[in-house]
């Protein structure tokens, strides 16, 4: 068996008494369609922060492709192919889609630092951004103030964002969050249509979205992995039915 | 010989306690609290001197009308920026005090409003071992009654309880049915009306001028900086802390001046950047 | 619109952001028409731009990384007494050369402190920065036998600037061309640098903080390297303040400087490049007028201003400005100006 | 016709420049805003009380007043005000500057500018030495503070003493102008205490209480007059260091009249050298606090910054007068060495050679008298120079 793509080992972080997240051993395979499902409080988006290097674990280690990447911070670990959503926009509301998405191709191409060239100039740059706004159909949006947009395309520039990245593995908060239903299907088609090389792990309540995205879904209770396995073995569970599907209030 | 440093330790508690519960409740930059202990100290001073009120009434007037006062200008203008960036709210308390000063100037003119104490509260004490300036020692007990009062408040009631929670988590609160813009316009209240307190009972040390808004102002950030916002305890601690190592390094080294204030302010700050009992991020 | 046509505008948009519109000159040549119309305003002339400059540098941290700092004095005050104790103890006082060094002494400080103090934020980095400043302030107080103290270093002996031109005390003409020509030279390099990618991530820092390393960005260094470069050009501003006075004090590193200048931005506008130059001269000339008919008016005037401006028009002079600009071209898309600062929220 | 347009012309501009000559224009810069506010008021009235009680003595000239604000004691604002009040008012003489670095700042410009400059307050001894167009009206810290030094040993026999000063240049002159003089008459300094900076009144406990510690016979303060001076002497009498026996000293500036009354009893024993307060009894004085009761409210008193500014304003009368209205700054310079005044102060004349004033010291004493506190005089000097340039100690030695 070859390593992971992405695996923690016993990954654990408590928050004062809180244990957030208890010796969470997980794995996520290159290419593969993951979800991660649980209550409130599960420690979902804790696991999803340590995955991204945002928080570091009280114990543990998070693995990328076999090596310990469980010291190396947020940014170096973009570097390293780890790109996520967060399930409130964190976006550049005052700038334009464009722009949202330059700085995150910039920041891949390493053209940030520089200082010289006029932002506008560096087409290379520009093109990437204007080609995945294209695949994200956000081209006629490009100007306009992400802070203008309609809360469902805020969260396509939002993915857009983690995009630009050419992530091999991407983390998705809640992708759908407080996207009105009328619009939630131009994000569920747009992570359909995510290209199938990138490992792709979603947390999300949404079940219809789960079970039709997901080739594996893991289900998280009380900070500690419940139970792991394909789509129709976690529906047919009955214990992760009794604990969880069968209470859930939405989707 | 430290009573002096925990004098002065009780002023810079009392004025700064609002400005630590207030920012730390909502947030918000507010340089104009320096302000507030003005307009109290005025008025307290003002009051004592042309209507002959005694020394504990006027504190208590000067207490009520600054409270009045800042509840006012908390509902037409500070609601309106509770919301808005550090800078705006900076831009607009400098702006205040602004305001403060030039009217009292006007008003009252660019001197000092010199503080007259009760007899009983001039000169020395002698406590038997030692000879101790009378007023600082009332300073400590006030101060030390002050920090039981709202640490019993803080502890004991629902109000209490109800501006812990929401320092600790606002969106909780909110959740909870908490009414943050009631709690605020209270703490507001109560913290403003401290600061008049403070103004009062310390314009013995500090005086009292139209530019006390802002010459102090830079001790009382430091104390709700190193006590952490929100916190009572710790603004009380900071304060005591300031207040002694300022008296000792001054009566001890005088030739390093507040040099020493800055330097400790620094590193306490980059070791405990949410402030020595802060928890919250700032 | 088409999508062709959005993404086209878009994509022209950012392509020539950082074309030179065409009044841009005008502030040149303003400058130029004010030299020669108001030969007896020089003294005042060369202190507003002088102090265009330092708020320029502001503007860099404050506007563009959307850092909020107490202590940006400190680096006019470094660069000040660079060129201060240089000159007045006999090592070093040719203008360009020790200009320059203010400029790399204040950068070196930025850097240093920038290192330091940028982890935090909010109030603690405010009081970080506000007491650095005290602390170098003091520091400067104490080391009087260099620094002259409270007295300041007085009549410099600044070299004639390229070896011929004087600078005069009575008539500052020539510091005024002078300051004037490194104000447009360090304008020039702040432009360059807002429009280019970097300055673009900037602004990301300072519209998300939150979001940038989550693009793989070193937020902690990038922030270091926009402060050392604000530093140094606040050290510009400050060597050239001490050479054009020939005298340096204290007062070039209190708080009072590093409140003003703050207030001038947020008066013209921050983020905005030209706000530094709206700003400092909006207030200045007030200041310079108002007080000379009533002081405390001024400050009276100068506090309602502020509250004004910061409930009502949270981007200073020029973002009212633009907002009107915006109204009477509804249809014109975004991004044909500066880089906006972030829309401010609607009041509760 | 032409000729008579031409005439009338002619009449015309000779009426316009002897009008021009009639009114000389005097600059003023002066703190009106900020911590100096309150001193700026001072010297401002003095100033304009002198011209309005000897509005006589100014005909057939006009004096004008452009005040200018120059906020603080950074310099630079300073700097700018005088510059301007040179270049664009074009103004005759220039006066004011309450606070020493703005007169350093400002000494280039006097320099080039070419006027007479009288300084009505500031007190760093040296400031004279660095235009040649610098008179001073007001004092040098060495007056008082090189005189108190020998009071101090000889009227006082104290022995020991401790200095504290605010720790800016007039504090380190005061400081240096007593240590040097009282060392000098057997006296010994035992402790010498910066109290912190001008800006801010800081709060004096641990400086007096290090003070007291020390025991002196006499503790000699220099803080500036105002709000300082009034927390010192709260200061002195909470922590009880008369009772303990040490006697508070130091130049007028702790007993600013402003301020005494406010002080009550707790400045009674206070022993201060100055050239004026109050209650000195002379005829001048007795008519210029009347006067100034009268102009400014019964509440209202002089000190010795009013007095500044209204022996500078003689001063600038006199040169007006003996210039006939056109002030050359050589011509006004020669008319100003060995110019001679009855002052409030006292007889005071300008030094002709270090153009710094030469003054009476007065030695007094606060006591309680009718329900107030007043300064009695026990001991006096005459025509005190100032010992700094008197001596050429360090930056006062001429250039």
């Amino acid at each position: 068996m070859t390593a992971p793509l992405l695996e923690t080992r016993a990954l654990t972080r408590n928050f004062g008494a809180l244990l957030a997240t208890r010796e969470v051993d997980f794995r996520l395979d290159a290419g593969a369609r993951h979800a991660l499902i649980g209550p409130n409080g599960a420690g979902k988006t804790t696991l999803v922060n340590l995955l991204a290097g945002v928080i570091s674990p009280t114990r543990g280690q998070v693995l990328l492709k076999g090596r310990d990447i469980t010291g190396v911070g947020q940014a170096e670990r973009v570097k390293l192919g780890i790109a996520r959503t967060f399930q409130i926009n964190r976006l550049f509301r005052g700038l334009s889609v464009l722009e949202n998405v330059y700085i995150a191709v910039a920041e891949r191409m390493g053209v940030a630092p520089s200082m010289f060239r006029p932002a506008g100039r560096r087409t290379d740059v520009v093109n990437e951004s204007m080609h995945l706004l294209d695949t994200l159909r956000l081209t006629a949006d490009a100007g306009r103030r992400v802070s203008e947009l309609p809360y469902g395309r805020q969260r396509l520039v939002e993915l857009a964002i983690a995009l630009a990245l050419s992530p091999e593995v991407l983390l998705l908060d809640e992708p759908a969050a407080g996207v009105p239903s009328a619009e939630s299907h131009i994000i569920l088609d747009a992570i359909d249509r995510l290209p199938p090389e990138i490992a792709v792990l979603i947390i999300d309540h949404d079940m219809d979205l789960v079970f039709r995205f997901a080739q594996r879904i893991t289900v998280m209770v009380s900070g500690a992995v419940f139970a792991s396995g394909t789509p129709r073995e976690i529906g047919a569970d009955p214990e992760v039915r009794a604990v969880y599907l069968g209470q859930t209030a939405r989707g | 010989m430290l009573l002096g440093g925990i004098a002065a330790g009780m002023i810079l508690f009392i004025v700064s306690v609002g400005l630590s519960v207030t920012m730390g409740l909502m947030g918000f930059v507010n340089l104009a609290h320096g302000g507030f202990a003005m307009l109290g100290g005025y008025a307290i001073v003002l009051a004592m001197k042309h209507w002959g009120l005694g020394f504990v009434t006027a504190l208590a007037f000067g207490f009520l009308a600054t409270a009045a006062a800042s509840v006012v200008l908390e509902r037409l203008l500070y609601a309106r920026l509770y919301r808005a960036t550090e800078l705006d709210q900076v831009l607009f308390t400098i702006g205040l005090v602004f305001i403060m000063i030039a009217s009292l100037t006007l008003r009252f003119g660019p001197e000092n409003q010199p503080l007259t104490l009760p007899r009983a509260l001039q000169g020395q004490i002698d406590l038997g071992f030692v000879q101790y300036r009378t007023y600082s020692l009332v300073l400590i007990v006030t101060g030390i009654a002050i920090v039981v009062a709202l640490w019993l408040g803080f502890e004991r009631t629902r109000l209490g309880a109800q501006i812990r929670a929401a320092v600790d988590n606002r969106r909780m609160a909110e959740s909870l049915g908490i009414n943050i813009a009631r709690l605020f316009t209270i703490t507001f209240a109560l913290g403003s009306g401290m600061a008049a307190l403070g103004g009062g009972l310390g314009a013995e040390f500090l005086g009292l001028d139209p530019q006390y808004a802002l010459k102090y102002l830079v001790y009382f950030l430091i104390v709700v900086a190193v006590g952490g916002l929100g916190r009572v305890t710790g603004v009380f601690f900071a304060a005591l802390l300031i207040g002694v190592l300022d008296f000792v390094l001054k009566k001890y080294l005088p030739q390093g001046g507040p040099m020493f204030i800055y330097a400790v302010t620094i590193v306490l700050l980059l070791w405990r950047p949410q402030g020595l009992f802060g928890g919250k991020a700032a | 619109m088409s999508e062709y046509r959005g993404g086209a505008q878009a994509r022209t948009a950012l392509a020539r952001r950082h074309r030179v519109r065409a009044w841009e000159p005008l502030p040149w040549i303003v400058a130029l028409g004010f030299f020669f119309a108001f030969p007896k305003h020089l003294g005042f002339g060369t202190e507003v731009l002088v102090t265009i400059l330092f708020a320029l540098s502001l503007d860099l941290v404050l506007g563009y990384a959307g850092i909020v700092t107490l202590g940006h004095a400190a680096f006019f005050g470094v660069g000040a007494y660079t060129v201060g104790m240089l000159a007045k103890h006999g090592l070093w006082n040719e203008p360009l050369t020790s200009l320059a060094l203010a400029g790399i002494v204040g950068a070196a400080v930025g850097l240093g402190s920038g290192l330091v103090l940028l982890r935090t934020r909010g109030l603690t980095l405010l009081m970080l920065t506000l007491c650095t400043m005290a602390l170098l302030e003091e520091a400067g107080n104490l080391a009087h036998t260099w620094t002259g103290g409270f007295d300041g270093l007085d009549s410099l002996p600044i070299a004639p600037l390229l070896g011929r031109f004087e600078f005069s005390p009575l008539y500052p003409t020539t510091q005024y061309l002078y300051v004037l020509v490194v104000l447009f030279l360090c304008f020039v390099f702040v432009r360059t640098l807002v429009y280019s990618p970097f300055g673009q991530s900037l602004t990301g820092i300072r519209e998300n903080i939150l979001r940038m390393p989550a693009v793989g960005a070193p937020v902690p260094r990038r922030l270091a390297v926009c402060y050392t470069l604000s530093a140094g050009i606040a050290g510009i501003a400050g060597g050239i303040w001490a050479q054009a006075n020939a005298y340096v004090n204290l007062g070039t590193l209190g708080l009072d400087r590093a409140a003003t200048v703050l207030i001038m931005l947020a008066l013209g506008g921050r983020g905005r490049l030209y706000g530094a130059f709206v700003g400092a001269i909006a207030y200045m000339v007030l200041s310079h007028f108002l007080s000379k008919i009533y002081p405390t008016a001024w400050q009276l005037g100068l506090g309602l201003l502020l509250v004004v401006i910061a409930l009502f028009a949270h981007n200073g002079i020029l973002g009212l400005g633009e907002t009107v600009w915006r109204r009477l071209r509804v249809s014109r898309p975004l991004n044909m100006g500066a880089p906006q600062h972030r829309t401010p929220n609607p009041p509760l | 016709m032409i000729k008579r347009i031409v005439a009338l012309f002619a009449v015309l501009a000779s009426l316009a420049t002897w009008a021009e000559a009639q009114e000389v224009k005097v600059g003023v810069n002066l703190p009106y805003t900020g911590i100096g506010a309150e001193f700026a008021q001072l010297v401002d009235r003095g100033m304009e009380l002198y011209l309005k009680l000897n509005a006589d003595k100014v005909k057939p000239y006009t004096i004008k007043l452009i005040k200018r604000d120059v906020k603080n004691p950074g310099g630079a604002d300073a700097k700018i005000a005088v510059q301007e009040l040179l270049t664009q008012e074009n103004v005759d003489i220039l006066a004011g500057w309450i606070y020493s670095p703005n007169a350093i700042a400002s000494a280039p410009i006097v320099t080039a500018g070419k006027k007479l400059a009288v300084i009505m307050n500031a007190g760093t001894a040296h400031i004279t030495n660095m235009s040649p167009y610098y008179v001073r009206t007001s004092f040098s810290m060495w007056h008082a503070g090189y005189a108190m030094g020998e009071a101090t040993s000889k009227i006082l026999k104290a022995k020991t003493a401790v200095v504290g000063y605010t720790d800016f240049p007039p504090g380190k002159d005061s400081l240096a102008a007593f240590k040097r003089s009282f060392e000098a008459a057997g006296g010994k300094v035992i402790d010498e205490i910066p109290m912190g900076g001008a800006g801010a009144v800081p709060d004096f406990t641990p400086f007096f209480q290090r003070a007291k510690d020390k025991k002196p016979e006499v503790f000699f303060v220099f803080v500036p007059a105002g709000d300082h001076a009034a927390a010192v002497v709260k200061t002195y009498a909470a922590l009880g260091m008369k009772e303990a026996g040490i006697k508070l000293i130091g130049p007028g500036d702790i007993t600013q009249d402003t301020k005494l009354q406010a002080m009550g009893p707790a400045a009674v024993g206070l022993v201060t050298m100055h050239h004026y307060h109050a209650d000195l009894d002379n005829p001048e004085n007795k008519r210029f606090v009347a006067a100034w009761k009268e102009a400014y409210g019964a509440a209202a008193v002089p000190d010795f910054m009013a007095v500044g500014g209204y022996d500078g304003m003689a001063l600038i009368v006199h040169v007006v007068q003996a210039l006939k209205g056109k002030v050359d700054a050589e011509k006004a310079l020669e008319a100003v060495k060995g110019w001679k005044f009855a002052s409030p102060r006292g007889p005071i004349s300008i030094d002709p050679v270090t153009r710094d004033i030469v003054m009476n010291e007065y030695l007094s004493e606060a006591v309680m008298k009718d329900g107030r506190v007043f300064q009695k005089v026990i001991g006096k000097i005459d025509a005190v120079k100032d010992a700094c340039k008197e001596q050429k100690i360090g930056p006062c030695a001429p250039k």
